[in-house]
C-alpha cells in the first residue's frame, strides 16, 4: 500500500504541472480566437461603445499575462471564477452539468468496458480462427461509423419507429430505473459501440501477449483447460495494459462526446465547453479544460494503481 | 509482388480495397459525370439506378459524381495527417528517450496536457481562429493525434534504449542523435506503422464529427464524412446520399486496418493513445 | 405544386381559428380605415385601446404539459429581456414576461399591458396600464415598473440589446397612478410596434438579478431555468388575460441539431420545434402525427458587397453579381420551394408597401459578363466568407461560385464557422453573407441597415438620395406619397446598394397535431416566438 | 515388464501448412517405471520438443505428425484437448527451464502449486496444501509451513525451481520432465537443486526425462541417455556406457568439451592499460564519505596488462558485471581512481574523449541483444571503423571484411542482416566490432554462457587467438569457474561486490582457496555420476 501512496503523492505533484500546461495552453489557443466576450454577449447588436464598456466590466482590456495571472490566483484560492456569459459562478455551471457527464460516462463504461473485455478475451483465446477474423471485422466496423449516423440511425429506428425510447435523454425528476434506462439507452449504445472497438482490441493484443509467456504453457500442461488458462492466469497479468488502454478510452467520455450530448441533448461537460468557446467564455472554458485534463489525470492514475493491485511485484515494491 | 502473395486472404482483401480507394482519390474529380457542385435534379435523395447511378443529394446533386470527387480528402488528409501525426511523434518520442530524466518528464507532461484537450474542442477553437482550410485541418489533426503517437513511440523507444546494442553504441561515445535516428528508430518503424493504420482511422472519423460540426473541408467541396452529414436528413427514407458515403468510410477504414493488420502479421501492438 | 396547396390549407386553418366575433371586430375597424394590416403601422393610437384576440373560438382544453424546441441553447441563455438575443430567449421571455404591446398576425401591435397608447405628434406618448395586473411574486404593476423597464436600456452595465432603440426615448415619466409618459426625442410613429419587442418587456421595478429567477407578469411563472439545458414554466393562474393560458406546463429546451429537433417531434418527445428544414416537411408531414406551420416572412439572408472595398465598390460587378443570383435555383433547390423570390431589396412582396413596378431581377449570365467586362474583372478571383450563421448561405454560395464559372470569374468559397461569426466576419470582407431578421417597420429597417450612417449598413452603402427619402417618409402624412417614397427607396437599394437579395425564407415550425390555437405571426417562427399564452393541447 | 515409458517413431513437423519442416525424426526409446532418461543436445537438437511431446503438447506452430507417444496404456499423440487435459499435471507433469517465467507472477505460489491437484479432483485445497507442505520440506525449502504465502518474485530462483518441483509432484505423477531445470541457476543453488530432485524422484518412484545440454549434470542423475543432434538420435546408452565409451564422434565432441584441464595461462606481462584503485559504485544520492546509497561494488582494485586476460568470476549478483560498466563508465564510479594508459579516466562516459572511448570496448553476452536486428552485419562492423578511424567507401569495405576473416566467417556475410545468423557468428560479430575500434582494452560480459558448449569453446578459443595476435587487455567477465582458470593470466573472485580472492591464474590453478573461493570450485559438476552423491547438501 505504501507504493499506491507514494505514487498518489508523486503524480498529485506532477499533475499540478500537467494542469499549469494545460491551463497555459487552452489560454494561449483561446487567445487566437477573433472577438472576445464582450463581443459575443452583445453579437449582431453591437456598438463599438457598448463593446467596449462590456470590455472594460470583464477585464479583458487587460493585458493576457495579467488576465492569466489574475484567474490562475482566484483559482488557487478555490475560486475558479465567474462565467461572462450569464454572470454565475463557474464551479455550479460545471457541477450540474459534471453530474450529468459523469452519469453517462458511468453507465458507458459498465457496459463497454466489460463487453469490450468479452470480445478480446474470445478473440484472444482463439487468435488466427474465424471467430477472431469475425471479431476483427466485427470491432473494424463499429469504428469505421461515424458517431453522429450511428446515433442517428439508433433515433430512427428506436424512438421514430418503434417508438421504444425517447429521442432525447431526459431524466425526468422523479425518474425510476425504468426512467434511466430509457433515457440511456441509445446514448450509451452509441458511445459503447464507439468505444469498445478500441479496447476489445487492446485487451485482444494484452492477452494474446500474456498467452504466449511461459507460465500460461506451465498452466496447460498441468492439465488446465484453455478457458481456465486465459481467464485465470493470463487475465489478471494483462491488467496493466487492459486498463490503460481502458483510461483513455474512458477519458473521451468527458470531452469527446460534444456529438453525442448534441444529438440526443444531453446537458453535459462537453457542449458546455463548446459554448464557452462560441460565447468566448474565458473562465469557464479553462475550467472545463482543467476539468477534462484531471479526468484524464485520475483516470490514468487509477490505470496505473490497478496496474500495480494486479501485480503483486509492483504492489510490494519489490 | 511477393508481399502480396504472402498475405493473409483479409490482407489482399484490404490490399484491393486500399488500392481501389486511393485510385478513385486520385483519379475520382476526373471520372465524374458531373461537377461536384452542380444541381443537376430537381428531386432531391433520389434513389440508386434512377437517372443518376447513386442517386441526387439533399439539394439534387449527383452523389456519384460528389462521392468521385469528395473521397480525395477522406483518404489524403488522414493519410497525410497519420503520417504527420506518427512521425512528429516518434521523432519526439525518440529525443525523450535518449534525452535525460527531466527533459524527459518535461516533455511527456507536455503531452499529457495535448492529450487532455479534447481534439473536438481543440478543433473548434483552431477553425473558429484561423478558418478551415485543408492545410489547417491537416495541422489539426495531426496535433490532435501526435501525442498519442508520442505515448506509443516512447515506451517502445524507452524499451530499444535499454537494448544492449544501444548501450555499445553509447560506450562508443555516440552523440543522441546517432543513437535516436540509427539505432533505435529502424526498430520501432514496425509497430509505430501500424499505430499509423490506426491513426489513420481516427483521423477520418474526426473529420467526419468535424463535418457535424460544420467545421470540414470548404464548400463545395466535401470529404465523405461531410457528405453523410449534409444528407443526414435523408436516412429516414433511406437515401443513397447518406447510405453509400458511409459505406464508403466503412471500407476505407476497415481496407486499411486489414492491411496493415496483414503486414505486421497480426501481431500485436502497443498501447494507444487518445 | 405541394407548396402553395400547403400555404392555402395554412390560410384556411387560420381563417377557421380567427372567424368569429374578433374577425369581425377587425374587418370593422379596418373599413373604418383604422386598422393598417401587415404594415408599418402608423396607425392612430386609440385604436390599440381595442383587444385582439380575446377569444379563440374553438373550444380550448385546459391542462397539459408539451415541451417545445427552439434551435439553440448555450449558458448565455438569458431570462433578462434586455440581454435576449436567440430565439430562445425570446420565446422564454414571452412566456414570462409581457409587454405593453404585441404583435399580431397582421404584422401589427396590439395593446397589451398598455390600456391605450396614444400621442398627438408621434414624440409624446400618453399610456394608460391596464389594471389589476400582477406580477407573478404578487407585486402589483404600477407605471414605476414601466418606467423602470424602458429607461434600464439606456444604462450601459445593463447592456442592453435595445439600447440603439431605446436611445430614443428622452423621457419616460409616471403622470398617474396607472398612467405615463414617454417623450421621444423625434417622432416616430412605430413606437408600438418597436415596444412589441421582447426586449421591451416589463420587469418589476429595480429588478437586477436576473440569473435565477424572472417575476414578469406574463403567461407562464418560471418553474426551473438552467441554462443550456431548459427551461420549465408553469402556468399563471393569475394572468391578465382571462382565461388564458391554457397548459399546465411548458418546458422549452433548446435542440441545435435539426435532425434531432424532426426526429424528436416525430417520436413525440416535443410537441412543438422551431426552424425546421424545408427538406424535413416531408417527412413531418408524412408522419400523421405532426405538421408544420409555415410563417411567411421578411427574413432573409443576403450577400454584401462592401462599397469600401475592391473589387466590391465597382458598380458593375455588383450588378454583374445581382445578375448572377439564381433566384429561382435557390427557391426551388435551397429551399424547396419554401421562399419567395425577392428582387435585390428587404421589402416582402407581401408588404403593403412592396413595390410591385420593379422589375424582376433575373438570373442572366450574358448581362452579368457584360458588366463584369465593363468592370474589367473578367477572370477574377474574389474570396466570398459563407457560415452556417447565416442560414442558407454556404449553398447559396456554392450556387454563386457555378454561375461565376459560366460568367467567367471564379469565388473561393471560405466558410467560417457559426461560432463568432457574427462579430468577426459579418461585415468585414468585401464579399460575405448577412443575415437579418424580420423588421416590422421600414423605417425601423432602413434606418438599422440602409441609411449611410445606419449601425449596421452593411455594405457601407452611401446614397444622400435614400437618406433624405427615409427621413421624409418618416414625417410624410399623406399615405399615397409617403408609398411612393418607399417604392423609390426599394428601387434605389435595388439597383445600387452593394447587398443582393436572393429570396426572402418562410419560417417553418414543426408542431405536434393535438396543439391547437396557434397561427403564423410574421414576426418570427412559433407565432413570432409567443405561443406560450395561445396554444393549448387538444385530447 | 512392459515399458512404462514408450515412444515410438515419433515425428514433429513445424511451419505452416504445405511448407513444413521435420524438426524430430523417428526418435524412439523406451523408460522402465523409475527410470531416468536424458536428453542430450545443443539448442535446435528438438531435446525440448520431444520432452513436450510426452505431455501430447507441441508449441505453437509446431504438431506431432507421426508416431506414438505411450505413457502406461495412454497414447498421448492420439488424445484430444479434453483427455489430455485430464492427464497433464496428475499422470505426466512437467517442470520448466525457467521457473521464474514459468511462474504466474501475479498468484501466490501455493495456489500454483496446489492447481492441478484441485482442477483434477484427486485432493481437497486442505489435503492439497499440507501434501504441498509436505513436498516442501522434502525439498529441503526454507520455512515450508509459510514459503507457499508469497508470490513468486519473493523467492530466489533456486527455491522457484524447487517449488515447481513440488507444483509437478504435487499429484504424484508416474512421469515428470525436467526441462533444462538447473540452467538458469548459479552453480552453488545447482548442487543443492539437483540433489532435491534426485532425492524426490526416487522417493516417488517415478519415471523421469531430463532434458539438459550439460552431460555433466546429466550424469549424476540419469539412468540412460539419449544424444540428439538436429533433430535426429545420436546414441542411446546407459549412463556409464555413454561416460566411458562413447560410441558417436558427436557424443565424443559433447564428453570433451566438459572435460576439466589443469592448463592455465601465464602471458609475459605488457605494460599497464587499465589500472582501477579502490573503485566504489552504486546507485542512488552519493553520501559525503563517497559512498552511493544503494551501493553494488566497494572497494576493487584490477590492473590489466597488454596481452592479458584478467578474469571476473562470482554469482548472480556479485556484481561482476556492474564492474565492466563501470570501467565502461555507463556507471559512473563514486570514488576511487581509475587510469587508462597512466592517464586519468573519467567514471562518465560523457565527459571521456572519442579516443578514450575507441580504448575500451564492451561485449555484451548477449549477442541477440546486443547486435541491432534492424542492420546490416557491414553497418554494424563498419561504424566504428567510421566513427572512431574515420573509414569511408572501399576502404572500409576491406576493412569490414578483413575484420570478418579475423573473427573466421564467410565475408559476404556483410551484406546480410543478422537476425538470422546463427548464435555462435553473432557472437563473432559481436567480438568483431568490438575489435574494429582497434581498443587496448576489451570487457567481455558473459560471451560464452548463453552458448552451446561445443560453440563456446570455439569461441573461447578465437579470443585466445585474436589476443596473442593483436596483443590486447582483455577483462573476462564470467560465472562459470573451469573456463576463466583455463583463459586467464589473473582471476578475481568477486562476492556480494566485494573481492574475495585475486591472484594470478597459476596460483589459482593450485591454491590455496578463500573458503568462498573453494566452494565455487567444488560446486561445478563432473562427469563422475557419483560426484553428487558424495557432495554434501547445503541448504
Amino acid at each position: 500500500m505504501k507504493v499506491i501512496f507514494q505514487l498518489i503523492i508523486k503524480r498529485i505533484g506532477l499533475s499540478i504541472i500537467t494542469l499549469l500546461i494545460v491551463s497555459a495552453v487552452v489560454f494561449f489557443i483561446a487567445n487566437l480566437l477573433p472577438g472576445d466576450a464582450a463581443q459575443e454577449m452583445l453579437g449582431q447588436s453591437a456598438t463599438p461603445e457598448a463593446v467596449a464598456e462590456l470590455r472594460e466590466a470583464y477585464g479583458l482590456n487587460d493585458p493576457p499575462m495579467l488576465r492569466y495571472a489574475k484567474w490562475l490566483g482566484g483559482l488557487l484560492s478555490g475560486d475558479a471564477g465567474t462565467s461572462l456569459a450569464n454572470a454565475r459562478p463557474v464551479s455550479e455551471l460545471i457541477s450540474s452539468r459534471l453530474s450529468q457527464s459523469l452519469m453517462l460516462a458511468g453507465f458507458t463504461a459498465l457496459l463497454a468496458v466489460p463487453f469490450a473485455m468479452v470480445l478480446g478475451i474470445v478473440a484472444a483465446m482463439y487468435s488466427g480462427s474465424r471467430i477472431d477474423k469475425a471479431m476483427n471485422i466485427f470491432t473494424l466496423s463499429m469504428v469505421a461509423v461515424p458517431e453522429f449516423l450511428l446515433a442517428t440511425i439508433f433515433v430512427l429506428i428506436f424512438a421514430v419507429e418503434l417508438n421504444w425510447l425517447p429521442s432525447l435523454s431526459y431524466i425526468p425528476a422523479d425518474a425510476g430505473v425504468y426512467d434511466y434506462f430509457r433515457a440511456f439507452a441509445m446514448p450509451v449504445a452509441t458511445l459503447c459501440i464507439v468505444l469498445s472497438a478500441q479496447m476489445a482490441r487492446m485487451t485482444r493484443a494484452a492477452v494474446l501477449e500474456q498467452l504466449s509467456q511461459p507460465y500460461v504453457e506451465m498452466a496447460l500442461l498441468k492439465g488446465s483447460p484453455l478457458s481456465r488458462a486465459v481467464l485465470r492466469h493470463a487475465l489478471p497479468n494483462a491488467v496493466g495494459p487492459i486498463v490503460n488502454a481502458v483510461a483513455l478510452s474512458l477519458s473521451y467520455l468527458l470531452g469527446g462526446v460534444v456529438i453525442v450530448e448534441v444529438i440526443f441533448n444531453y446537458p453535459g461537460v462537453a457542449s458546455l465547453m463548446v459554448d464557452a468557446v462560441t460565447n468566448r467564455d474565458m473562465p469557464l472554458l479553462q475550467a472545463c479544460a482543467m476539468l477534462f485534463c484531471t479526468g484524464y489525470l485520475i483516470l490514468v492514475l487509477i490505470a496505473d494503481i490497478s496496474a500495480i493491485v494486479a501485480n503483486p511485484k509492483l504492489r510490494t515494491g519489490g | 509482388m511477393n508481399v502480396f502473395k504472402s498475405m493473409p486472404l483479409s490482407g489482399k482483401l484490404g490490399a484491393l480495397l486500399v488500392a481501389f480507394w486511393v485510385f478513385v482519390a486520385i483519379f475520382g474529380p476526373w471520372l465524374a459525370p458531373h461537377s461536384a457542385s452542380e444541381i443537376v435534379a430537381y428531386d432531391v435523395f433520389e434513389p440508386i439506378g434512377g437517372d443518376y447511378v447513386l442517386g441526387t443529394d439533399y439539394i439534387g446533386r449527383d452523389v456519384f459524381s460528389r462521392i468521385l470527387d469528395g473521397t480525395r480528402f477522406t483518404i489524403f488528409i488522414p493519410l497525410l495527417a497519420a503520417a504527420l501525426a506518427c512521425s512528429t511523434g516518434t521523432l519526439i518520442a525518440l529525443f525523450s528517450a535518449v534525452s535525460g530524466p527531466r527533459t524527459d518528464e518535461v516533455i511527456s507532461r507536455f503531452m499529457d496536457a495535448l492529450i487532455s484537450i479534447p481534439s473536438k474542442i481543440f478543433s473548434l477553437v483552431m477553425i473558429a481562429a484561423f478558418g478551415s482550410s485543408v492545410p489547417l485541418l491537416l495541422t489539426i489533426t495531426a496535433i490532435s493525434y501526435m501525442p498519442g503517437s508520442f505515448r506509443i513511440a516512447r515506451a517502445l523507444a524507452v524499451n530499444v534504449a535499454n537494448m544492449d546494442f544501444v548501450t555499445v553504441a553509447r560506450t562508443r561515445g555516440e552523440s543522441r542523435l546517432y543513437l535516436a535516428v540509427k539505432e533505435i528508430l529502424p526498430n520501432i518503424l514496425h509497430p509505430m506503422l501500424a499505430d499509423f493504420g490506426l491513426r489513420f482511422v481516427f483521423v477520418v472519423l474526426l473529420l467526419s464529427s468535424l463535418s457535424f460540426l460544420g467545421l470540414g473541408v470548404q464548400p463545395p467541396e466535401a470529404d465523405l464524412g461531410s457528405l453523410v452529414r449534409e444528407n443526414i436528413s435523408g436516412l429516414a427514407e433511406g437515401a443513397p446520399a447518406v447510405i453509400i458515403p458511409a459505406i464508403a468510410i466503412a471500407t476505407i477504414t476497415i481496407a486499411v486496418n486489414l492491411l496493415i493488420d496483414s503486414l505486421r502479421g497480426g501481431a500485436t501492438y502497443a498501447a494507444r493513445g487518445k | 405544386m405541394t407548396n402553395k396547396r400547403l400555404q392555402a390549407a395554412a390560410m384556411h386553418k387560420v381563417a377557421e381559428q380567427h372567424s368569429g366575433s374578433r374577425r369581425a371586430l377587425l374587418k370593422s375597424l379596418g373599413a373604418a380605415g383604422l386598422v393598417t394590416a401587415a404594415s408599418g403601422l402608423a396607425l392612430p393610437a386609440h385604436v390599440l385601446a381595442q383587444i385582439s384576440n380575446e377569444q379563440p373560438p374553438a373550444k380550448p382544453r385546459y391542462g397539459g404539459r408539451i415541451r417545445v424546441a427552439t434551435n439553440s441553447m448555450s449558458t448565455k441563455d438569458t431570462l433578462d429581456p434586455a440581454k435576449a438575443s436567440l430565439s430562445t430567449d425570446y420565446v422564454r421571455i414571452y412566456m414570462v414576461y409581457s409587454g405593453l404591446t404585441q404583435f399580431n398576425r397582421e404584422l401589427g401591435a396590439d395593446p397589451a399591458l398598455a390600456e391605450t397608447f396614444e400621442s398627438e405628434n408621434q414624440q409624446d406618448w400618453h399610456i394608460k396600464l391596464r389594471g389589476g395586473v400582477t406580477f407573478h411574486d404578487g407585486k402589483d404593476l404600477t407605471p414605476q415598473d414601466v418606467v423602470y423597464s424602458l429607461l434600464r436600456h439606456k444604462d450601459p452595465a445593463v447592456t442592453s440589446r435595445a439600447a440603439p432603440i431605446a436611445a430614443q426615448f428622452e423621457k419616460v415619466v409616471v403622470t398617474g397612478p396607472m398612467s405615463l409618459r414617454i417623450s421621444l426625442h423625434a417622432p416616430n410613429a412605430d413606437l408600438p410596434v418597436m415596444l412589441a419587442s421582447s426586449s421591451f418587456c416589463i420587469v418589476a421595478d429595480g429588478t437586477t438579478d436576473f440569473s435565477q429567477t424572472a417575476n414578469g407578469t406574463g403567461p407562464y411563472r418560471l418553474k426551473e431555468f438552467s441554462p443550456g439545458v431548459r427551461t420549465v414554466g408553469e402556468k399563471n393562474p393569475n394572468f391578465w388575460k382571462p382565461g388564458k393560458p391554457y397548459l399546465d406546463e411548458i418546458e422549452l429546451v433548446g435542440i441545435a441539431d435539426e435532425s434531432s429537433r424532426v426526429n424528436a417531434l416525430l417520436s413525440g418527445d416535443i410537441q412543438m420545434a422551431l426552424a425546421l428544414n424545408p427538406r424535413s416537411t416531408k417527412r413531418v408531414r408524412r408522419s400523421g402525427t405532426a405538421d408544420i406551420m409555415q410563417t411567411e416572412s421578411s427574413l432573409y439572408t443576403n450577400l454584401i458587397m462592401r462599397q469600401d472595398a475592391y473589387p466590391t465598390n465597382n458598380p458593375d460587378f455588383v450588378l454583374a453579381v445581382k445578375y448572377m443570383m439564381n433566384r429561382e435555383l435557390i427557391q426551388r433547390a435551397l429551399f424547396r420551394g419554401y421562399a419567395t423570390i425577392a428582387n435585390d431589396h428587404p421589402v416582402a412582396p407581401s408588404h403593403k408597401y412592396y413595390n410591385h413596378e420593379l422589375p424582376q431581377r433575373p438570373y442572366d449570365i450574358d448581362r452579368a459578363k457584360y458588366h463584369l467586362k465593363k468592370a474589367g474583372l473578367t477572370g477574377a478571383r474574389v474570396p466570398v466568407f459563407t457560415s452556417p450563421a447565416a442560414e442558407g448561405s454556404v449553398d447559396m454560395a456554392a450556387l454563386l461560385q457555378l454561375s461565376g464559372i459560366e460568367t467567367g470569374m471564379h469565388f473561393g468559397i471560405n466558410r467560417v464557422p457559426a461560432d463568432g461569426y457574427w462579430s468577426n466576419h459579418w461585415m468585414k470582407h468585401p464579399l460575405g453573407f448577412g443575415n437579418i431578421n424580420p423588421r416590422v417597420s421600414l423605417d425601423e429597417l432602413f434606418s438599422l441597415f440602409y441609411k449611410s450612417d445606419a449601425p449596421w449598413n452593411e455594405s457601407g452603402w452611401n446614397n444622400p438620395q435614400f437618406d433624405q427619402l427615409l427621413a421624409a417618409a418618416r414625417g410624410e402624412g399623406d399615405e399615397a406619397k409617403r408609398k411612393q417614397m418607399y417604392w423609390d427607396m426599394q428601387e434605389l437599394i435595388s439597383e445600387h446598394c452593394g447587398v443582393s437579395i436572393p429570396v426572402f425564407m418562410n419560417l417553418i415550425d414543426g408542431y405536434d397535431k393535438r396543439i391547437k390555437g396557434n397561427f403564423p405571426i410574421p414576426t418570427g417562427g412559433l407565432m413570432g416566438y409567443s405561443f406560450a399564452e395561445y396554444v393549448w393541447l387538444d385530447a | 515388464m512392459t515399458a512404462h515409458v514408450s515412444v515410438e517413431k515419433l515425428r514433429v513437423e513445424a511451419g505452416p501448412q504445405g511448407q513444413e519442416r521435420t524438426i524430430v525424426h523417428d526418435v524412439s526409446f523406451s523408460l522402465e517405471r523409475g527410470e531416468v532418461l536424458a536428453l542430450i543436445g545443443e539448442s535446435g537438437s528438438g531435446k525440448t520438443t520431444i520432452a513436450l511431446s510426452l505431455l501430447g503438447y507441441a508449441r505453437p506452430g509446431c504438431r506431432i505428425s507421426g508416431g506414438a507417444v505411450h505413457v502406461g496404456e495412454d497414447n498421448m499423440a492420439a488424445m484430444n484437448a479434453a483427455q489430455l487435459a485430464g492427464v497433464r499435471g496428475r499422470k505426466v507433469a512437467y517442470v520448466a527451464q525457467s521457473a521464474a517465467a514459468a511462474f504466474n507472477p501475479s498468484r501466490r505460489i501455493m495456489e500454483q502449486v496446489i492447481e492441478s491437484a484441485l482442477m483434477h479432483g484427486v485432493m481437497s485445497r486442505s489435503q492439497a496444501e499440507s501434501k504441498a507442505i509436505e513436498l516442501f520440506k522434502q525439498l529441503s525449502l526454507p520455512s515450508p509451513q509459510t514459503i507457499g504465502r508469497r508470490y513468486p518474485h519473493e523467492v530466489s530462483g533456486g527455491q522457484l525451481q524447487r517449488l515447481m518441483a513440488a507444483m509437478a509432484l504435487i499429484c504424484e505423477p508416474e512421469l515428470i520432465i525436467f526441462d533444462e531445470p538447473t540452467t538458469a541457476l548459479d552453480v552453488t543453488t545447482q548442487v543443492d537443486v539437483l540433489k532435491a530432485f534426485k532425492d524426490v524422484v526416487k522417493a516417488y518412484n517415478t519415471t523421469a526425462v531430463y532434458v539438459s545440454h550439460d552431460l555433466a549434470v546429466v550424469a549424476q542423475i540419469a539412468d540412460q541417455i539419449l544424444v540428439l543432434q538436429n533433430g535426429r538420435m545420436m546414441e542411446n546408452n546407459p549412463t556409464p556406457t555413454i561416460l566411458n565409451h562413447a560410441e558417436h564422434a558427436y557424443t565424443r565432441q559433447l564428453l570433451s568439451a566438459v572435460q576439466d584441464s589443469d592448463s592455465y595461462k601465464d602471458n609475459e606481462p605488457g605494460e599497464v592499460v587499465i589500472d582501477i584503485a579502490n573503485i566504489d559504485a552504486g546507485y542512488g544520492k552519493i553520501s559525503r564519505d563517497g559512498k552511493p546509497e544503494i551501493p553494488i561494488l566497494s572497494d576493487i582494485s584490477m590492473r590489466v596488462r597488454r596481452g592479458q586476460t584478467v578474469g571476473i568470476i562470482g554469482e548472480s549478483g556479485s556484481g561482476k558485471s556492474t564492474f565492466a560498466r563501470v570501467i565502461a563508465g555507463l556507471l559512473p564510479a563514486a570514488n576511487g581512481s581509475m587510469l587508462l594508459n597512466n592517464k586519468e579516466l573519467t567514471p562518465a562516459i560523457v565527459d571521456r574523449s572519442k579516443a578514450e572511448c575507441q580504448q575500451i570496448q564492451m561485449v555484451f553476452q548477449n549477442a541477440d541483444t546486443a547486435l541491432n536486428p534492424a542492420h546490416k552485419v557491414g553497418d554494424i562492423l563498419g561504424r566504428p571503423l567510421t566513427f572512431f578511424h574515420g573509414l569511408k567507401g572501399a576502404a572500409r569495405k576491406q576493412r569490414v571484411a578483413e575484420l570478418l576473416e579475423l573473427v573466421k566467417l564467410p565475408t559476404d556475410l556483410a551484406d546480410r542482416k543478422c537476425g538470422a545468423l546463427s548464435g555462435g557468428q553473432k557472437q563473432r560479430i559481436n567480438l568483431a566490432r568490438a575489435l574494429a575500434a582497434e581498443p587496448s582494452v576489451i570487457l567481455c560480459d558473459e560471451v560464452t554462457s548463453a552458448l552451446d558448449t561445443v560453440v563456446a569453446a570455439a569461441i573461447l578459443e578465437l579470443l585466445g587467438e585474436l589476443q596473442a595476435k593483436l596483443n590486447i587487455a582483455i577483462v573476462f567477465i564470467s560465472h562459470d569457474i573451469s573456463t576463466v582458470k583455463s583463459l586467464c593470466d589473473e582471476i578475481m573472485v568477486l562476492y556480494k561486490g566485494k573481492t574475495v580472492q585475486y591472484t594470478s591464474g597459476k596460483q589459482f590453478a593450485s591454491g590455496p582457496y578463500e573458503p568462498y573461493t573453494e566452494l565455487l570450485l567444488n560446486s561445478v559438476p563432473t562427469l563422475d555420476p557419483t560426484w553428487l552423491d558424495s557432495r554434501q547438501s547445503r541448504a
